[in-house]
């Protein structure tokens, strides 16, 4: 990259050009179309070039404009979480757990709320994985209690302390009216109650719709986002459970 | 199935009682039916039907009616008990009155349905168009659902919140709390059915409504659903128990009551064979709908449903990057056709392969009207391009209208060209889903179906029969159970 | 509407949701992402849902982003251009010719510089017309001089002289690095250059592309935006050029 | 056509030059062949071709080369003359060696072109991938030729600046400055050419070149895409005429000069047939597509191209709003496939009835593309969703090209199962369009063509034979015309 400051491209370089689309509560007139480039101006379009605009009925109108935005982007100033921890092979998992642990890392993992989608959670936990990499439940020092979908809080923290799991993984894919950050928080809120200080299992949510860079805001230990494989999370666990020899060294 | 006719459920029951009028809920939403229900099963239990427990204690004079009963149940001043012999019978008479008030009423509104749909007229052709709000707040659906009809939805689904089926009550009145979806309740019924009815006047086309008979409340759902003219409900004879854990039992037992209701009341049931698609792979468990489908059609003809009730469900669901995924979609479209040529066929739209990628989003659902078309199915739910995003916006719907109007419009009648040859590669596809289908119908029959559905065979969920949800509301029927609206549906009777 | 503020919407009013969409020149990663992220901040979305990243190649990323923009947009301020004259039907557009002119007006249209889109000016002037509407030539009192497609400015001074024209009407529509601009800039200078203050014909420039707001900018008397129609162009050469009764009253 | 063989004009003259590898400009920018040929026509005419006053003042030594008699000639240094006799036998020898180095340079490049095509491979399927670039800038056109070629493009087509077509020159150099497309310069065909076939080399296929041999300088332009391996090139009998205004003698003439280069060079014309559908209409106009590529395909087997080298045009551009529009696009497509079995047809995207609601408009590409697979189309220039807002964007390439995937992978075997019936609405229609054609052919034969090109018969519009743009570079050829380029590709020969 030359240099630090980037802006959209469209067909050369710098001209800044996006395009937009959105619907505005106004009947379809002049003055809409005049609110719609109200708009584009305060979104930093400069020009905007408003090339359509539809009545959607006699109370709204859906508009598609297209321009330049004046914004820079600094890429420097963009701040990458980095992943913390190093990605590691099924094996490297299964030995960074055993040695040191002398047990099997105890994994549990739910769609809490009323949330039923379990595809994204199974696809990390079940043997068949995603994107062509098992799930946890493939890890011979990992032991997976999938306890499925709308599972309750109260009932996940309860079964996460007789299972006396090391880690408990939620899942949210629900996230109209802001569901997902309800729900994980009002998760994480119960396990801290529920545990003693600092005993509580390693928190990690995920679901297509997280920033993942939201982990303290939601009070977990980890969050991941959309096309998340299971070496990774499998990878995390180890960073975060397993003490490795390197920290055991003081 | 002889299960659903030796056992009853609470939900069953609640049901009885809504029919024979009794609505409302306590301070706390608690409906009326569900402590009257609950009071019988810890007095009585529920194994004789709530009918004869119920009215005896009104013949008795506990209460001067069914409402007054249920609220002093709640508190607990009311004494219940099982009549006999006179007893019993006056109070199954009385129940049978009331419930046949409740009947009457289902009878009426679908003359109603018939008078309005000679009077307003039916969609112009096929697929009727069919199109979902889903905001989880009955006042912003009833704008975006008459914006939706007048943009040429023919057709409104109300997508019901998140975690209602699991509830084992009917939520009361307006509600505006909803999570993608708003709940079903017999006011947001009325209010949308209202606001439809108003809509369709002034487009001069019946505009039909669509809910969930689906979940714990299956039976008083459809219940609610006849009384106030829903013309067609999702109602998948597995779907509760493969997607939402509830016991299979418990599932085969509402199904029933719930399907004669909706014979009765003329409305369209919408299986939801789609559903597999999204978590198995579409082509891999093509026959799985297949089989779904003849499954669904065989309860439902047994509850008494018409062919023309049958909405049997399949989806436009094959992963796009694969070669020919289109013509694999012809192939197993035209093998539902086929199969169920008298069943309005409801073809649903990609949801799984969508992505953040809008655009794509759009084309893929243009090709999905496509199929629709060529293979002539009935009733198009139309896909909306932000699918891996949000719940739709208004504008998602206005653009998803305008795609389906494309592609009817211009390339409709494209299946008078249509011909795909016998050895060809479509009609091989069609013949080996077939194949499939009928040796998995086979093994089936061998091993029993709850244990097909224990072992994972649809959509890949394990539902062992004596598991999930709901499994404290079934009771096995004792000798001598009454419930008088399953003896109306099923005799025909009015009163 | 119910009070002079708005937001855009998605599904539940005030709600706020945009689409966006835009290309970076950054190759595909993390840190292409937070800057697309970073993009949509600026643009005002907050929050900002990355929903879709694809590589184009090895140095540029495409993006779509959903989000509710912070913006409001505030109705009453909206400027609407209102529509200066009266619309007029043909038969009127010619009496208000004739009885107080006496003559025919003159009309001169062309394609400018490198421009060889006829179709909208076309549109305007021809027989056939638009949307339904004859076009100018139709109009008794209009006598119409179409020069065609790329027409110099110096050639369409020289045959405005000579045929002594009342009004020039000129078409862009190539807008590739504001070419419509250039042009039509250019041609007011000439225009006023060639004649003498105060005596230059009416000028008027259209295409889908110009905003109709900009007359000044571009020195001419009137700019018609896509979808004009030729009444609308004959009732404002009425309005301009015909004294009205209305205007001949001290 | 007489015409064309009767006469020779400026352009022509100066493509001899060029053949000869007279290239370059002087300060301004203006090419010495200009200042040549401008003054062999101020000193002797042009009547008799430039070759025999140009090689008699070499070969009298007035300069030592082509250039330095161009630039003499310039600045009015140099005495030109129309050689007799022995003089006369002399110049033309020596202008037929020069000539000759040139033909051979085209057909080095067309053996390359051969070798290169062996070596990497032809595009995989038809139809072949059309994209276009049209950015103004070479430099910023080369990287997004090559993304687009890295996206599936087969074709790249570098769309020139506005207003070039009516330059009676041929601009030099590498440019930056084009108004929503790139001059095509030498220079400009040599980058993209070597950028083509880094990244062909990179991807395993050969990527080819477009440009447009149309306007006022098209027989130079056909000669400098001979020589820089250019594949395909813009190339109608009328388009100059019709879009452009350029007077129809010029026209003819340049076109069979131009015509005849293409042959030898092995490149493909594309015919512009388009066009007509985008100020016309394109369900009235249909026919005329249809005669426009009987004429395109009369004048270009008269000029020596082969069936193969027939690019063909025609497009989608039926209002989409009209009932039917889809299947009337494919009885025209259908129609130009069977007309023309052996032509590399190309296939045009919507523009006319693109808008700016880019989702239907990426929709309505994407029935462009399926309505090019199930009609055998051979090139398909590739859609833009922003065709009525902008020239392309990059993303709106990459987003084009994953359309067009989609649908051939998916869709594009659909051809096995449409079957069109003979009498149904497609061949009706077909055979309604063809009988339309052929009335409108008698009647340009008992007319004659330029009086039905001057009665805007098509696109509309009206063109007069004795107007027009280019007139004055005409002239009639004297007896004695020599022209060895014209001798050399007449006969075959290389020296
Ligand atoms: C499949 C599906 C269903 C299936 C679910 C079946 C099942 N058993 O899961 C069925 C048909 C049942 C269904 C139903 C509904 N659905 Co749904 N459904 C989808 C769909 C099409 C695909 C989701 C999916 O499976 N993705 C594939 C998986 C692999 O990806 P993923 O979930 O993102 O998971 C990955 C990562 O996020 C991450 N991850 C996810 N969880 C976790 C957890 C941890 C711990 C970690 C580490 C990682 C991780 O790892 C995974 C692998 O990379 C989406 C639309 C779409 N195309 O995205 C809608 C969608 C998610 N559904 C939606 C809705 C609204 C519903 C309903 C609520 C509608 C209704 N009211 O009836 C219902 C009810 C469900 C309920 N109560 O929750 C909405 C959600 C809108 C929103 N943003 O709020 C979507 C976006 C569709 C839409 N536009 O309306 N649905
Ligand atoms: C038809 C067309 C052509 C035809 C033109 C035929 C002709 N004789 O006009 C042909 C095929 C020849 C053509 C060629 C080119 N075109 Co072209 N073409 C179009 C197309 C498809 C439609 C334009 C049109 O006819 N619209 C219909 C008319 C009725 O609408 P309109 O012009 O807006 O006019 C209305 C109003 O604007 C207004 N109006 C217009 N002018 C005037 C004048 C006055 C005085 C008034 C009062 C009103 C008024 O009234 C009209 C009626 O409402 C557009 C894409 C699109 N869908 O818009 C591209 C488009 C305009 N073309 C484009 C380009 C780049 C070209 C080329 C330059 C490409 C090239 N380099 O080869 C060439 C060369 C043309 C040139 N030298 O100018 C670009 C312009 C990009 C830009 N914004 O800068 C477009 C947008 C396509 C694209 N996305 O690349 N094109
Ligand atoms: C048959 C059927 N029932 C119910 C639902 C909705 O399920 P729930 O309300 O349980 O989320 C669906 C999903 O679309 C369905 O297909
Ligand atoms: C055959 C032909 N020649 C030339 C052109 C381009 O014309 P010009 O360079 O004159 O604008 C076109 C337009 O696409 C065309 O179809």
């Amino acid at each position: 990259m030359s240099g630090a400051i980037v802006r959209p491209y469209g067909d050369t370089t710098g001209d800044g050009m996006v395009q937009v689309s959105f619907t505005l509560p106004l009947p379809h007139d002049k003055r809409a179309e005049g609110a719609a480039l109200q708009l584009a101006e305060k979104m930093g379009l400069a020009p905007a070039l408003l090339v359509h605009a539809k009545a959607m009925g006699p109370d709204f109108t859906f508009f598609v404009v297209y321009g330049s935005v004046t914004h820079l982007v600094d890429v420097d100033a963009v701040t990458v979480v980095p992943r913390e921890f190093p990605l590691l092979s099924a094996k490297e998992v299964n030995a960074a757990i055993k040695s040191p642990l002398r047990r099997k890392l105890l994994v549990v993992g739910a769609c809490i709320g009323t949330d039923a989608h379990t595809v994204g959670i199974d696809a990390i936990l079940n043997i068949k994985g995603f994107a062509g990499e098992k799930g946890l439940e493939y890890y011979r020092e990992l032991r997976v209690v999938n306890l499925g979908a709308q599972v309750l809080v109260p009932e996940l923290v309860e079964r996460a302390r007789a299972e006396r799991a090391d880690a408990v993984l939620v899942s949210q894919v629900v996230t109209q009216r802001d569901a997902h950050i309800h729900n994980t928080t009002q998760m994480s809120a119960a396990f801290r109650e529920a545990y003693p200080a600092g005993t509580a299992p390693l928190l990690v949510a995920g679901g297509p719709r997280f920033d993942e860079s939201a982990t303290a805001a939601l009070g977990v230990d980890r969050v991941f986002g959309k096309g998340t494989t299971p070496g990774e999370v499998a990878s995390f666990l180890v960073h975060a459970l397993a003490p490795l020899p390197a920290a055991r060294t003081p | 199935m002889k299960l659903a006719r030796t056992h009853t459920t609470v939900s069953v029951e609640r049901a009885l009682l809504r029919m024979a009028g009794l609505t409302g809920a306590d301070a706390e939403r608690i409906p009326w039916v569900n402590h009257l229900v609950d009071a019988v099963r810890d007095q009585v239990g529920i194994e004789h039907g709530v009918a004869l427990p119920v009215w005896d204690a009104l013949v008795r004079g506990e209460a001067p009616d069914l409402l007054t009963l249920a609220q002093l149940s709640a508190s607990g001043s009311v004494t219940l008990r099982l009549p006999e012999g006179r007893d019993a019978t006056r109070a199954a008479a009385a129940a049978r009155r009331a419930a046949g008030a409740g009947v009457r009423t289902i009878d009426r509104r679908r003359a109603e349905r018939d008078r309005l749909v000679k009077r307003l007229g039916d969609p112009p052709r096929r697929p009727w168009i069919y199109l979902i709000v889903a905001t989880g707040d009955i006042y912003e659906d009833i704008p975006q659902a008459k914006a939706a009809a007048r943009g040429g939805a023919d057709v409104i689904a109300v997508i019901r919140s998140t975690g209602q089926s699991l509830l084992d009550y009917v939520p009361e009145g307006a509600t505006r709390e909803g999570y993608a979806g708003t709940y079903a309740t017999q006011e947001n019924f009325r209010l949308m059915r209202a606001a439809l009815d108003e809509v369709g006047k002034e487009l001069g086309r019946y505009i039909r409504l669509t809910n969930y008979a689906s979940g714990l409340c299956m039976p008083e759902i459809a219940t609610l659903a006849g009384l106030e003219r829903l013309d067609m409900m999702l109602n998948d004879s597995m779907y509760g128990i493969l997607f939402r854990d509830i016991n299979p039992v418990r599932t085969f037992v509402d199904q029933r009551f719930s399907r004669q209701v909706h014979a009765r009341a003329g409305i369209i049931i919408n299986t939801g064979e789609d559903n597999y698609l999204t978590t198995a792979d579409a082509v891999e468990a093509a026959h799985t709908v297949t089989v779904s489908q003849l499954m669904n059609e065989f309860f439902a003809k047994e509850a008494g449903l018409a062919n023309w009730q049958l909405g049997l469900g399949h989806a436009f669901e094959i992963n796009p990057d694969l070669p020919d995924s289109f013509r694999l979609e012809l192939a197993h479209a035209l093998l539902a056709r086929e199969l169920f040529p008298d069943a309005p066929l409801k073809w649903m739209p990609p949801t799984k392969h969508m992505t953040g990628d809008v655009f794509r989003g759009y084309l893929l659902d243009g090709f999905f009207n496509l199929a629709g078309a060529l293979t002539g199915q009935s009733i198009l739910l139309v896909g909306m391009m932000t699918e891996a995003v949000v719940t739709p916006f208004l504008s998602d719907r206005d653009l998803a209208l305008q795609n389906v109007r494309y592609v009817m419009d211009a390339a409709g009648g494209l299946c008078e060209d249509f011909h795909p040859p016998r050895d060809g590669f479509i009609q091989t596809r069609a013949r080996q889903v077939l194949a499939e289908a009928i040796d998995l119908l086979d093994r089936i029959v061998d091993d029993g179906m709850l244990n097909a559905i224990g072992d994972g065979t649809f959509g890949l969920m394990k539902r062992p029969a004596d598991a999930g949800k709901g499994l404290a509301g079934v009771a096995k029927r004792a000798p001598g159970y009454v419930n008088p609206a399953i003896d109306l549906l099923e005799e025909g009777a009015t009163r």
